[in-house]
């Protein structure tokens, strides 16, 4: 039997809702990313809801991850997903959280249609590792680097990524009741 | 009920001396009378076993519900009574499925196996003064070696389904048989000891003149009501059928007829067991006022009552404790009580 | 999978020992649903998982791009199919948010009292079935008995007994009345007897804590880690709840505890679950006492367009924290919608818990992590 | 050695205390309804399906407007209706697919008429598939066995489980098989 484990601090309530911490926040980001590497130009964007926001280029995605774990301490994946925004593109969604402070931040990463590739963050948050998965599955987005991009929800064998847009369901249309003719 | 209550009139010395006169009178050879009266004394046995099997099946569901606030059967009868009937019935008439991965003979002879033994254990049961089919000298260790020989059913039921649930089901019923049986011997040789007899009429007898074992060899009984529950698979030993875990262990390919004659043999075991009990530490058929049959009755639902009880309180041990709880705690429990019982008896 | 098996000998001579596979669903008793577990066993003990979901995937996100907000209400009902009340309360939060909707107090309160009896309501099932999956039948027969007196409240007062599409955007459904809070009350002052007895049947049993002690233990780095929220998390030492870290509702002017324990095992969760429940009916109590009075559904428009956007909003759920994730694009209808299902992400963890352990552990680390099927694979 | 004694003497009581809870709730009432014979009394509000309702005079009062078909989540409501000599819209059809419907409520909160209400009509098995979608007679049958007001958008009825006989028109003979009773239709 191992040690108990020891209760982290607890967290105080933290709604962020003013606007003095959450720049304080997006500053310190800021500043993390420079002194990493200069060329990554994070421009954190406050949002009204409490949350931080960081678009981020693809090829820095997991550079900018494991920034945001070890150096800021966004320990906690929320969820990860994607939207297609048709002609514009895939989004990948990331919702990280500082456990210990309670600073929230959504990090986006745009990905061209053409090539929906985008590196895989499971080393970075294992719990990635079912999401991405997902999206792969509906979305399609292939996560490079990810040790076991299966599909998740639909079977194996299927066609098409049903949450994409322009998704055609190209199984048989089901059998319907007849409407009683009266 | 009503035939088991005339058996005495049958068995009975007056009437066995009388009938077997008029065989010889007619000019019979001996042995068609023996086997006459044996077929009888099976019959009747087996009428028995098969009545309170009914009885037990409703009583458990019944007793069950009550114990978790439902009613348990209603419909069907009185109180529900006619359930079994009506599930036998159903179960009767169900599909034969023998799985094609099945090794055939073997998952047809399989609850057999474990059906006779039940049956025949009754042989020496005494149900009251006389009431016996056979007094064996060596009564208790033939209930032993018969009640050992549901192991090999089990193991062939598992084995032959040709399903992985039903092979470790299989495989966790061989390992607890084995294991239990060692305390629950070791039970009743306490008993035995005590009563200076292997015969069960007078480990009764003992106990009619003396007191009752429970009295004398508590921690005997509470031996023998740990390791027969775990003999007879029911929570919290249930771990060969354990549901949850197994889908329905060694019997998950059965169904129909087969499934039921597993069904039997567990309840038949279930009486066979609070017999047993009834006789070894009980008093048997002993007791004032009602017919010895009545007490004999009622002291064997004694234990049914206790060992549905314990099923419907306790959640089930998992496997390595299930061994644990067994060689390391039960049987140097036993042994020490056959090692202290020994010492006073011989004092 | 990558244990080895240490090899075995008799008289000298190696035995030839074999991995067995074995399909656990998607039709098994314990599975609590659809879930089909691929267990690599070395005799019974687990040496590999791996889970396989999507049996009841209902395309819940892709049916919402299709439907307008109040529409969608229903549909999360259906997630987490024994948590509706948080459920819609977690769109509905995210939708008022993003909208910038001002909720009356008097809503806010009925919202706190019925994610609280949602919060008692789950764990009585949680308890019957974890216990069930023990091999115990009573304590099932027991929670279910307690557990119909709630669903009996939330028929009352929205209509259904487990679909309620009770939330609405700025407020509840339907208002609650005085009679009702009196039921609620007479329940409440019973309750600590159900609890007791439960204690008594369960709890105490030392079977039970055998089963339980030191199966599936996770420590706070895996929790977190993986994602883990809710009581799986909490039971891993990290007093992390959305109540109070988070405060959504008034959830900030009533007092109650944490349930956190420190193990990380199955038997921590169990107790930390016991526990919530009892903290859920103090809230409970202190809802019904500070119910004032007012609107129960305030102003919303009439048809409900989200500024183009995204938006995030979570509440903490029974089994742990209900997000909602919806992106518009000024229409009527979500852009897209995405649900995070607290048994979906807790569901990765089970190899990880599971891994060494014999098949009947397998059993209560399922049950000790409580997934709703519905919500994994929405 | 004390603490393997507390923990033994532990056990034994934990099993005891269970074994005490079984026995005492062995002597408790059974909380079981008798499903078939004993009904529950179910609050007003509960959602059972969709019933139309009518006025003193027996007269539907939905307007078709259709608010409700299209604010089903799950489309179950077919309505079709044509207008009369006063530009005035009369209903034909009013079907709802039962065996599709949510039972969610959206279409009795959205009528701005009062014209649709949820009833605590629940047991709707059938033995044909086609007799699970309901036309408005059917609906408006229910309909008019309510007792009571309107609370929570739902209605309490009373009388025979089922709707009537969809009524079979010279226009669609109906098949053979709807005329027979269906199973179960006992007061």
């Amino acid at each position: 039997m191992s040690r108990p484990v020891s209760l982290v601090p607890f967290v105080p309530a933290t709604r962020m809702q003013d606007a003095e911490a959450l720049a304080r926040a997006a500053r310190r980001i800021e500043e993390a990313a420079a002194r990493l590497d200069p060329k990554l130009e994070l421009q954190p964007q406050v949002r009204t809801d409490g949350w931080l926001e960081l678009s981020v280029r693809r090829e820095s995605l997991l550079e900018v991850a494991r920034m945001l774990r070890d150096r800021l301490g966004y320990d906690y994946l929320l969820l990860l997903t994607g939207v297609d925004w048709e002609d514009k593109g895939f989004q990948v969604v990331l919702h990280v959280q500082n456990l210990s402070s309670g600073e929230r931040l959504v990090v986006t990463v745009n990905i061209p249609r053409d090539d929906p590739r985008c590196p895989s963050v499971t080393s970075i948050w294992p719990t990635a590792n079912w999401h991405e998965r997902e999206a792969w599955d509906l979305l399609g987005i292939r996560f490079e680097g990810h040790p076991d991009l299966r599909r998740i929800l639909m079977k194996e064998g299927w066609i098409g990524h049903p949450l994409r847009k322009d998704y055609q369901d190209t199984r048989p249309p089901r059998e319907r009741l007849p409407r009683p003719v009266r | 009920m009503a035939l088991a209550l005339a058996a005495p009139a049958l068995a009975g010395g007056n009437l066995y001396t009388r009938a077997q006169q008029l065989f010889l009178d007619l000019g019979l050879p001996p042995w068609i009378f023996a086997i006459l009266v044996a077929a009888v004394k099976v019959a009747l046995i087996l009428v028995f076993i098969l009545l309170n099997v009914l009885f037990l099946i409703w009583l458990e569901r019944k007793l069950g519900g009550h114990l978790q606030n439902r009613l348990g059967p209603v419909y069907t009868g009185p109180f529900g009574l006619l359930q079994t009937v009506a599930d036998a019935l159903k179960v009767l008439v169900k599909e034969d499925v023998i799985p094609a991965a099945a090794d055939r003979w073997a998952f047809i002879v399989a609850p057999f196996i474990a059906f006779v033994p039940a049956l025949m254990i009754w042989l020496v049961v005494p149900f009251g003064p006389g009431l016996q089919a056979r007094d064996l000298s060596i009564g208790v260790l033939y209930v032993a070696a018969l009640s050992g020989l549901i192991i090999p059913s089990l193991l062939t039921a598992g084995w032959s389904s040709g399903s992985k649930w039903s092979l470790l089901g299989a495989f966790r019923a061989g390992a607890q048989l084995i294991s239990y049986e060692v305390p629950l011997l070791l039970a009743q040789l306490a008993v035995v000891v005590w009563a200076g007899s292997l015969s069960l009429n007078d480990i009764v007898r003992a106990q009619q003149q003396g007191t009752w074992f429970i009295l004398l060899q508590p921690v005997g009984f509470i031996v023998y009501l740990i390791a027969a529950i775990a003999e007879l698979n029911r929570t919290p030993f249930d771990l060969p059928e354990a549901e949850s875990e197994l889908v329905a262990g060694f019997n998950t390919e059965y169904s129909g007829f087969r499934f039921a004659i597993f069904f039997l043999t567990e309840y038949a075991n279930l009486l066979t067991s609070s017999a047993i009990a009834a006789t070894l530490f009980l008093g048997g058929w002993s007791g004032p006022w009602l017919p010895p049959f009545v007490w004999f009755l009622l002291k064997t639902y004694v234990f049914v009552f206790i060992a549905m009880w314990v099923r419907f309180t306790l959640p089930r041990l998992r496997v390595d404790q299930l061994m644990n709880f067994a060689w390391k705690l039960l049987l140097p429990v036993a042994l020490l009580n056959v090692v202290v019982t020994g010492a006073i008896v011989a004092l | 999978m990558d244990t080895q098996i240490e090899p075995r000998t008799a008289g000298g001579e190696e035995i030839h020992t074999e991995e067995i596979m074995v399909n656990m669903g998607p039709q098994h008793p314990s599975t609590h649903g659809v879930l089909r577990a691929v267990l690599t066993l070395d005799g019974e003990r687990i040496t590999g998982v791996d889970c396989d979901i999507g049996y009841l995937h209902r395309c819940f996100e892709k049916v919402s791009e299709k439907l307008t907000y109040p529409q969608i209400i229903p549909y999360t009902d259906r997630a987490d199919y024994l948590g509706g009340m948080t459920n819609e309360l977690a769109f509905v939060l995210t939708v008022e948010q993003a909208l910038g909707i001002e909720v009356p107090r008097r809503a806010q309160f009925i919202r706190v009292i019925m994610s609280e009896l949602q919060r008692i309501h789950s764990h009585l099932i949680w308890f019957g079935t974890f216990g069930l999956d023990l091999g115990a039948t009573t304590p099932f027969l027991y929670s279910f008995r307690d557990r119909e007196v709630i669903s009996d409240f939330f028929e009352e007062v929205s209509g259904a007994r487990m679909m309620y599409n009770y939330m609405r955007v700025g407020g509840v459904r339907n208002d609650i009345t005085a009679a009702w809070v009196e039921k609620v009350r007479e329940f409440l002052r019973r309750f600590p007897a159900y609890l007791q007895e439960y204690d008594d049947l369960l709890t105490g049993n030392p079977i039970l804590k055998a089963r339980t002690r030191g199966i599936g233990r996770i420590d706070a780095a895996t929790a977190i880690a993986y994602g883990a929220s809710g009581p799986v998390l909490r039971a891993s030492g990290v007093a992390y709840d959305l109540r109070k870290n988070d405060p959504y509702l008034v959830y900030d002017e009533l007092s109650f505890e944490v349930a956190t324990a420190t193990e990380g095992d199955v038997l921590a969760r169990y107790r930390v679950r016991l526990k919530e429940m009892r903290e859920s009916a103090r809230l409970v109590q202190q809802a019904l006492e500070g119910l004032p009075e007012g609107d129960f559904l305030g102003k919303a428009p009439r048809i409900i367009k989200l500024p183009p956007g995204h938006y995030y909003g979570h509440v903490e759920g029974p089994r742990g924290e209900v997000g909602c994730y919806i992106v518009s694009d000024g229409d009527r209808r979500p852009y897209r919608l995405h649900w995070r299902a607290p048994s979906f992400v807790h569901l990765q963890l089970l190899p990880i818990m599971a891994k060494g352990h014999f098949m009947g552990d397998m059993v209560a680390i399922i049950g000790s992590i409580d997934i709703v099927m519905g919500e994994v694979d929405r | 050695m004390m603490a393997v004694w507390r923990q033994v003497a532990e056990g034994v009581t934990g099993v005891i205390k269970g074994h005490v809870v079984t026995l005492r709730n062995l002597f408790r009432r059974p909380v079981t309804y008798r499903y078939p014979q004993v009904r529950p009394e179910l609050p007003v509000g509960t959602r059972g399906i969709p019933v139309l309702l009518s006025d003193e005079e027996g007269k539907l009062l939905c307007t078709a407007c259709e608010v409700c078909a299209r604010e089903c989540p799950v489309q179950v409501i077919h309505i079709s209706a044509h207008r009369d000599e006063n530009k005035k819209k009369v209903l034909d059809e009013f079907d709802i697919d039962v065996s599709r419907c949510m039972f969610c409520g959206i279409c009795a909160e959205v009528c701005a008429f009062g014209a649709i209400a949820m009833s605590d009509v629940y047991e709707l098995a059938d033995f044909e598939q086609d007799r699970l979608i309901y036309n408005k007679d059917r609906l408006a049958e229910i309909g008019r066995r309510r007792r009571g007001p309107i609370i929570n958008y739902g209605i309490k009825t009373e009388g025979p489980r089922y709707g009537p006989e969809p009524a079979a028109t010279a226009a669609s003979p109906a098949p053979a098989a709807k005329t027979s009773p269906p199973e179960g239709a006992k007061p």
